[in-house]
């Protein structure tokens, strides 16, 4: 199974892409860790480019397809806004006291934890995110 | 979501319901800061019919906990589902504010 | 926004499309009669492309593509399927005494009547059916 | 979908909750059958829970209303939503069921 969703790059949309990833991920069969995964991944993943991913007031789109095969599930986000490599930020500490907690920074933390494989790259004017939860083979 | 709260003698009991998300949390953290400006230091929140977090809504979690551990104050959950687990484990939430199985439990936590 | 979703053409497959029509068209903000109205649509054409469409025992791929303009949401419908044009069948005639009921004939009817526009043409080997159904200008 | 019934004096109530459509119209199909095996002949169906209706559950509905007309018993449906009334309306299932909107009105007419 393979679908494929694209929307403009406004917070209003963000909901849109959250109820699209549920339904197709669960119709595809995928437990509800691995679409929790999935809901948890996209939400940070295109939240960050819309708030931190544009220079201009046009409008841009997003893209995003979910492809399903026998060994994993598979998402892919691009977009048109400036080069971002999530994978280069570096990686957030867990927290550990209460005080010297400084709110933010974990979006990006998150999407490592609950993919399995996360890949990025350029192509021309878009960024390309792969995101990969494996199935369980008993699924 | 869903947000709402009771206060019990000195204790001031909330929950959060729903999706706690980019969507949502605005909604949660007005409610949560009125809360405390109210003069609530002591807080258990019944996470039990929260089904989902995401970065944003631990934000909400993690701003008011400060806050009240800056006043002296505490915040007890209790009641995670399994996504709210995984999300306080992998980013270790659960290192900094406490969280039980039950309202007895953190109600224990006070005492 | 823009959506599309590919599956085989098996009858376990259908409610993967019902349930990313009403995802994606309730997420576009289309209100509940319209939402119905393309689910019903899409579980009418998509059933009987499974049940009659087939002249083999061969996987086969739908794939069904969803737009939103100003004016209209479109579904777009396209399998390999032998050539079938819905708007070729005869209207069935609406029923009016219980005795001379044939059970059946009514999925096509449903759908000429709850969209505002059918189109059919054979690109290929792929029947492609286009259905609108128009937004009313106050949504 | 969900299908429950209940025999009241002479009269089956029977209620159908949910999407009555080409993955459920089998269950409620055996399942509407045996009720009608069973002899009986006076049926009302509380539609108030029914969500959605595709042209594969009308035909429940249509073999289950022609059925019982056959052996003399008759068959009333109440609280249809407005998904189901376009449909009912469209294919003129109207013409051929009796639909009422309450079930007091459903009730007065085996009297
Ligand atoms: N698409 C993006 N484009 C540019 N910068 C980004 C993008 N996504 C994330 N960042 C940067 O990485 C930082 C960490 O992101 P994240 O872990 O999601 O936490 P937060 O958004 O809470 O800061 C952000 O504060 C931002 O500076
Ligand atoms: N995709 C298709 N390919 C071939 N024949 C079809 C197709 N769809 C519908 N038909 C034919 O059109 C008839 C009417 O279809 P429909 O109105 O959905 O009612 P039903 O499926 O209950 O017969 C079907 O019985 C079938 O013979």
């Amino acid at each position: 199974m393979k679908s494929m969703i694209e929307f403009a790059g406004r917070l209003d949309q963000v909901s849109a892409g959250m109820r699209w990833i549920r339904a197709v991920a669960h119709s595809a069969g995928l437990p509800a860790k691995q679409v929790n995964a999935l809901d948890l991944a996209l939400e940070e993943i295109v939240t960050n480019i819309i708030k931190y991913g544009y220079d201009d007031e046009a409008e841009h789109m997003i893209q995003i397809d979910f492809e399903l095969s026998s060994t994993h599930a598979q998402l892919r986000v691009m977009d048109d806004a400036k080069p971002f490599n999530p994978l280069q930020v570096e990686k957030a500490q867990t927290l550990s006291s209460l005080e010297d907690v400084k709110i933010g920074g974990l979006g990006i933390l998150l999407v490592r934890e609950v993919m399995d494989v996360v890949e990025y790259s350029r192509d021309g004017d878009r960024n390309v995110l792969v995101m990969k939860t494996l199935r369980e083979p008993d699924e | 979501m869903q947000i709402q709260g009771v206060k019990e003698n000195d204790i001031f009991f909330f929950s959060i319901m729903g999706r706690l998300d980019t969507q949502t949390y605005t909604d949660a953290e007005k409610q949560m800061m009125a809360w405390i400006e109210a003069g609530n230091t002591k807080m258990i929140g019944d996470l039990s019919d929260l089904e989902f977090i995401s970065s944003a809504g631990l934000r909400v979690l993690l701003y008011a906990a400060k806050t009240l551990n800056q006043q002296g104050g505490k915040m007890v959950l209790f009641g995670v589902n399994d996504q709210v687990n995984e999300v306080f484990e992998v980013t270790g939430i659960s290192n900094v504010i406490d969280i039980t199985t039950s309202k007895d439990g953190a109600f224990s936590l006070f005492n």
